[in-house]
């Protein structure tokens, strides 16, 4: 009896050693690889056999997690044998400082095989020369891309080159409760938006732009678009453009921030916090960049279901997200093989439609897709965007790209200059 | 029985080293590293207090600065008096006390990040509180309902500190509450002692070696804790703990000197407050005559 | 057997006089020796130096002849009774009779079936499931005392075993004390400041002087059994 | 927490509703099944237990000589031992990130487990002490004179005596360990991911059932842990 017992101990004791053990060196596990050479695609795809590629984005999402999980990993492993080990991070900033730190470590191996990643921090690790070059536009499925559009070969205004592949796309987007709010009364522009909100006021807030709420920055840059009266001149960094209208921006916020919840003596710091008070009544809009709109946060449970997506008519700032490859990544064929697949018709076609909970839109301009059946897939997939969309051709007609990257922290610093005052 | 006098071997200190050289070691550089990083300038390798200059004279500096000891004063002020206040009771009507040590033990097991969630699900204007108002007819919806929480007076944060630290101190301080407390406590009471002066000239004193330690540990925490300030601050002004993170987590590495020039002043903040406790409360060191340590152990 | 105790000194590292200065005698086999003397003058130590507790500043403990310098406590064939019980709280009553047993590779009934007969011999078998915090005084030292036995040490050392314990609780464990030694035959070295005491008990009694040598007395059996 | 509780089984629980519309396991099941959390909660439950096995094998022999060592020496090894609870918490992960960089360890197990100790090692050394000098240590001469030897003592007298202290020191390591944010954050690079850091991540974009569940997880097994053991540790009176 004793003996058996402590056998029995023992044995658990061992199985969770074990266990513990593999999770330690989990992260560890891959084999040395040099830069394979996309053009001689079997190539890769002997060389990938058998890698575990580490991908590594942005963790805060979870129907993002589980759509990762449960449409790339399965086709990684039984189509290529690849190992799908997604990392996931609060911020992308921590990619690349994972990427920074094995550089200055001269670790050859480094932990990060493929990183989402935009604006800001591509142009860091692209300018310290950590990301591979010269592989995104040779992979097989590079040719669905629209690679002529500036807003697919700029990201955040910084040249693509050859150093990203698009993966989706996000275009900001307004939620409102159908069941609260009536379509007619809705503002369509930032003018609009200030007189509805000191109609309402306490019923308007936007999410306090900085590190990890790029919605609220983006929110700012439209109505920093808007004031301007021209998109399109903030697409190269100009400090004296910026100089010439920061101030009129700064007011036009002030006078929203007056109207606005809690009379703009704070803003949500995220996502989760907006669409909390929304859901909640606490205010009357929230923030989306889903190409479904609200469905996806409706079928998360985030919002009611009567929730619904619009844009204003113009100035409804869209991109591509971009997934890129550092140059000491352990296992370049297994990345190069995932970035492919994001870009695959059949996977394209998945992330859009609300059910698997993806929410954004494609990377692959759908006119150049004629297999009959990924055109098919295509097709169905939209038809099922689901009652939480907003109108797609109102969406196509207020796209407008997003500023030179510069911006982004002259926007994020100002703001928290002007707006709060603080640190 | 006369017991054998020992002394202390060598062989016996060097079961200290092991322990003094993670922590000692780790923390110590980890002051260093700071102070280091912080008297660096920004971009070069001159020796100077330029970043302290710079992050002192930055907008909303010292905004931040006071509202964080503001909320970490507070939080702790309450902790500390509650902590007090409890444990004399305690001593003195000890039913209900295991069920509520229990319940405390619970609190204290939960990280500092779920109790700042659980007190967002409670009491925000939309949280489980305000529906019960506004179904009673308390007060007329989310609008009636006090900003509780992510309010510019740092409400939240204080209340989160005062409800995770009191059991931190109390528990600290159960030790030293045992029977030679209780007795002394008693006889005070014979003498005349009515609860305020029991707690001020006998309960202070007896638990005063754990208790002010405690309270020091607490409001370090108060101060330079991230999860409070995040999770239920707002964004004017921020504490500073979450500035210091946000810039040491920032791409651009120059912000790190920065980073750690503000934990440099959170550190100065802690040890000058350090001073101040020790000397207000240096009566009750010297006053104390016997020691209370051992007691209750083997009556 | 002989245990013979080789002008042994000592001196506590603070103190600045010997303890014990130049120690020397013998210790007659089968006999109640009792150690008396004013407090302070290193009975205890005394004791802790011939189970190794201690290790003397000079001269031996000699065990037939043989020097047990080298020997650590654990090896040396004594048992020491302290004065408070010392019983191991977290086993009960017979285990922490088997105790001496099991360090010696005893199998577990073995070492039960035996810690049952002396419960029986020091009286209180009944005990033997309790938990020893919930004993009395004296009860936890009729424990030790049978705890001390079965391990069958050739020199039983007690160190004011029956200090602790109230004056009728003393009485019953002198008697049993008694009863014991004319069954089993021990010999036991017994430290008291207790002369009453030591005159019940003793074949012969060893009285220490501070800094000086002992004197050694032969008591008659009339005298050691007096009434108290 | 009992809100908590309530939020983990339902979904769109919006205002003024005070008691949820319906009921339902379908947040709680796919959050404990998704494989990010279960790694996370493997991950998290061996650094902890690892961090918990590490101090207390170190904080053995520290608190030994602590409990036998006069109070001026007693009293400095503890105020180091303390520094880092007085320090404020953000700086000084901030420090000791620096300090595994420059060691190599930052974004590995080792480092992380390093960095907590910093953290868990004063508490448990705290407890063990406090227990070594509350027993008689002539239980050990006892057991000595009764023909135990070292490992014997160690095996069937210390330890077993000591068996209420080692259990609070490790249940209060365990669950400072578990409870450490920003250490881990800053330690692990990312890298090294606990439930702790899943459930931050699902505070900036997941559903209020989500973080409900995950904070339940993260919340139950160390509290009920502590209770259990304050429960053990007794009233000292």
């Amino acid at each position: 009896m004793q003996i058996t017992r402590r056998t029995f101990a023992t044995l658990a004791l061992g199985a969770f050693l074990a266990a513990c053990a593999e999770s330690a060196s989990s992260a560890d596990r891959s084999a040395v690889s040099s830069g394979p050479v996309p053009s001689d695609w079997d190539a890769v795809l002997s060389e990938a056999r058998g890698q575990t590629v580490n991908w590594y984005l942005w963790g805060g999402s979870e129907s993002i997690n589980r759509f990762v999980d449960d449409t790339y990993g399965p086709v990684l492993r039984d189509r290529y044998g690849i190992t799908l080990n997604r990392v996931p991070i609060a911020d992308t900033v921590d990619a690349v400082n994972q990427v920074l730190a094995d550089d200055q470590a001269n670790n050859p191996r480094g932990a990060v095989d493929l990183i989402w990643i935009n604006g800001e921090n591509f142009s860091t690790l692209r300018d310290a020369g950590l990301l591979l070059d010269g592989w995104a536009r040779a992979l097989p499925n590079a040719s669905l891309v629209d690679w002529a559009n500036t807003a697919v070969n700029r990201d955040f205004g910084v040249e693509v080159g050859d150093l990203e592949s698009p993966w989706s796309s996000a275009q900001f987007q307004l939620v409102y409760d159908t069941a609260r709010t009536n379509v007619d009364e809705l503002p369509r522009s930032y003018a609009q938006l200030l007189d509805w909100a000191c109609a309402h006021p306490g019923r308007f807030t936007y999410i306090a732009p900085g590190p990890g709420a790029f919605q609220g920055t983006r929110f700012v840059k439209g109505a920093l678009f808007e004031i301007s009266g021209d998109a399109s001149q903030w697409q190269q960094f100009d400090q004296a453009l910026w100089d010439r209208w920061a101030p009129e921006l700064w007011e036009y916020l002030h006078g929203l921030s007056a109207c606005a919840w809690r009379n703009g003596e704070t803003y949500p710091k995220d996502e989760a916090e907006l669409h909390r008070l929304f859901a909640n009544g606490e205010v009357d809009f929230t923030i989306t960049q889903a190409a479904v709109g609200a469905s996806a946060l409706i079928a998360d449970g985030l919002v009611p279901t009567t929730a619904k997506a619009f844009v204003f008519d113009h100035n409804s700032i869209g991109d591509f997200n971009y997934v890129a490859i550092p140059g000491n990544a352990s296992n370049k064929a297994a990345a190069m093989v995932l970035a492919n697949l994001l870009l695959d018709p059949s996977m394209q076609a998945a992330q859009i439609v609300p059910a698997n909970g993806f929410g954004l839109g494609y990377a692959i301009d759908p006119a150049q897709v004629t297999e009959p059946a990924a055109r098919r897939a295509l097709d169905e997939a939209a038809a099922a965007l689901g009652s939480g969309a907003a109108d797609p051709s109102e969406m196509a007609a207020a796209l407008v790209g997003d500023a030179a990257a510069p911006y982004q922290d002259l926007v994020e610093s100002g703001w928290r200059r002007e707006l709060v005052g603080g640190l | 029985m006369k017991r054998d006098r020992r002394r202390t071997s060598g062989r016996e200190l060097l079961g200290l080293v092991p322990v003094l050289l993670v922590v000692g070691g780790l923390s110590i550089a980890a002051l260093v590293d700071a102070l280091a990083s912080s008297i660096s300038a920004e971009g070069s390798d001159a020796v100077g207090l330029a970043v302290f200059r710079t992050v002192l004279g930055l907008p909303g500096f010292w905004a931040s600065f006071w509202f964080s000891l503001y909320v970490a004063l507070s939080g702790t002020l309450l902790a500390t008096a509650g902590a007090v206040v409890l444990g004399h009771r305690w001593c003195t009507r000890p039913r209900g006390r295991r069920t509520a040590q229990t319940l405390l033990h619970f609190n204290l097991g939960v990280p500092h990040l779920v109790w700042a969630v659980a007190l967002v699900a409670l009491l925000s204007p939309s949280g489980w509180l305000s529906r019960v108002t506004s179904l009673l007819g308390l007060d007329s919806g989310i609008d009636g309902f006090p900003v509780l929480v992510n309010d510019p007076y740092g409400i939240g944060i204080v209340l989160h500190l005062a409800s995770k630290e009191l059991p931190f101190v109390l528990l600290a301080t159960l030790p030293l509450t045992g029977v030679a407390t209780r007795r002394s406590l008693a006889q005070g009471a014979t003498l005349g002692a009515g609860t305020a002066s029991q707690i001020r000239h006998i309960y202070l004193p007896a638990i005063a070696p754990v208790l002010i330690p405690a309270t020091i540990a607490s409001f370090a925490f108060g101060l330079g804790g991230y999860e409070p300030g995040a999770a239920l601050g707002v964004q004017r002004p921020r504490t500073l703990a979450v500035v210091a993170l946000e810039w040491f987590r920032s791409p651009d590495l120059t912000m790190r000197h920065r980073a750690f020039a503000v934990a440099v002043v959170l550190m100065a903040t802690v040890a000058l407050a350090s001073v101040v406790l020790l000397a207000m409360t240096r009566s009750w060191w010297t006053m104390r005559a016997t020691p209370h340590r051992r007691e209750g152990v083997r009556a | 057997m002989t245990l013979r105790l080789d002008r042994i000194r000592h001196q506590f590292a603070d103190a600045d006089h010997l303890l014990l200065d130049d120690i020397s005698f013998i210790l007659e086999q089968g006999e109640i020796t009792c150690v008396v003397g004013p407090s302070g003058v290193g009975k205890s130590t005394l004791l802790h130096i011939i189970a190794g507790l201690v290790l003397p500043d000079g001269g031996s403990v000699m065990l037939d002849d043989i020097a047990l310098d080298k020997v650590p406590t654990h090896r040396r064939p004594f048992t020491l009774l302290m004065q408070q019980p010392q019983l191991f709280a977290h086993l009960d009553v017979v285990d922490n009779v088997a105790f001496g047993l099991r360090v010696r590779g005893v199998g577990r009934k073995d070492r039960r079936e035996s810690a049952r007969a002396w419960l029986e011999l020091v009286g209180i078998a009944h005990l033997e499931k309790r938990a020893v915090v919930n004993l009395s005084g004296g009860e936890q030292q009729r424990v030790a005392l049978a705890r001390a036995l079965a391990a069958e040490p050739r020199v039983l050392l007690a160190d004011e075993p029956f200090a602790s314990v109230d004056a009728s609780a003393r009485h019953e464990l002198q008697t049993l004390l008694l009863e014991l030694h004319s069954t089993l035959g021990t010999t036991i070295l017994l430290v008291t400041h207790d002369d009453t005491e030591a005159r019940r008990l003793a074949h012969r009694m060893l009285e220490m002087h501070t800094g000086g040598p002992v004197e050694s007395t032969l008591l008659s059996r009339q005298s050691r059994t007096a009434p108290v | 927490m009992l809100v908590l509780g309530v939020q983990a089984v339902s979904v769109r629980w919006f205002f003024p509703e005070v008691i949820p519309h319906s009921l339902t396991l379908q947040p709680l099941r796919s959050t404990v099944t998704d494989p990010n959390v279960a790694s996370s909660f493997v991950t998290g439950l061996c650094l902890s237990l690892a961090v918990t096995s590490v101090a207390i094998v170190l904080a053995w022999p520290a608190a030994r000589t602590l409990a036998g060592v006069g109070r001026g020496l007693g009293a400095a090894v503890v105020g180091v031992l303390f520094l880092p609870s007085l320090l404020p918490a953000v700086g000084l992960a901030m420090g000791v990130d620096v300090m595994l960089i420059r060691l190599g360890l930052a974004g590995t197990f080792v480092g992380v487990l390093l960095a907590h100790l910093v953290p868990t090692l004063p508490y448990v050394v705290a407890v063990l002490t406090a227990a070594f000098a509350r027993r008689d240590q002539r239980i050990e001469a006892q057991a000595a004179t009764l023909g135990a030897g070292p490992l014997q003592r160690l095996r069937l007298v210390t330890v077993p005596s000591m068996r209420g202290a080692l259990m609070v020191g490790a249940a209060l390591g365990f669950v400072v360990s578990w409870s450490q944010y920003t250490m881990t954050l800053l330690a692990g690079s990312g890298r090294v991911v606990t439930l702790t850091m899943v459930l931050f991540a699902a505070l900036s974009g997941g559903s209020p059932s989500t973080v409900a569940v995950l904070s339940l997880l993260v919340a139950l097994p160390a509290g009920a842990l502590l209770a259990a053991a304050g429960r053990m540790s007794g009233d000292p009176s």
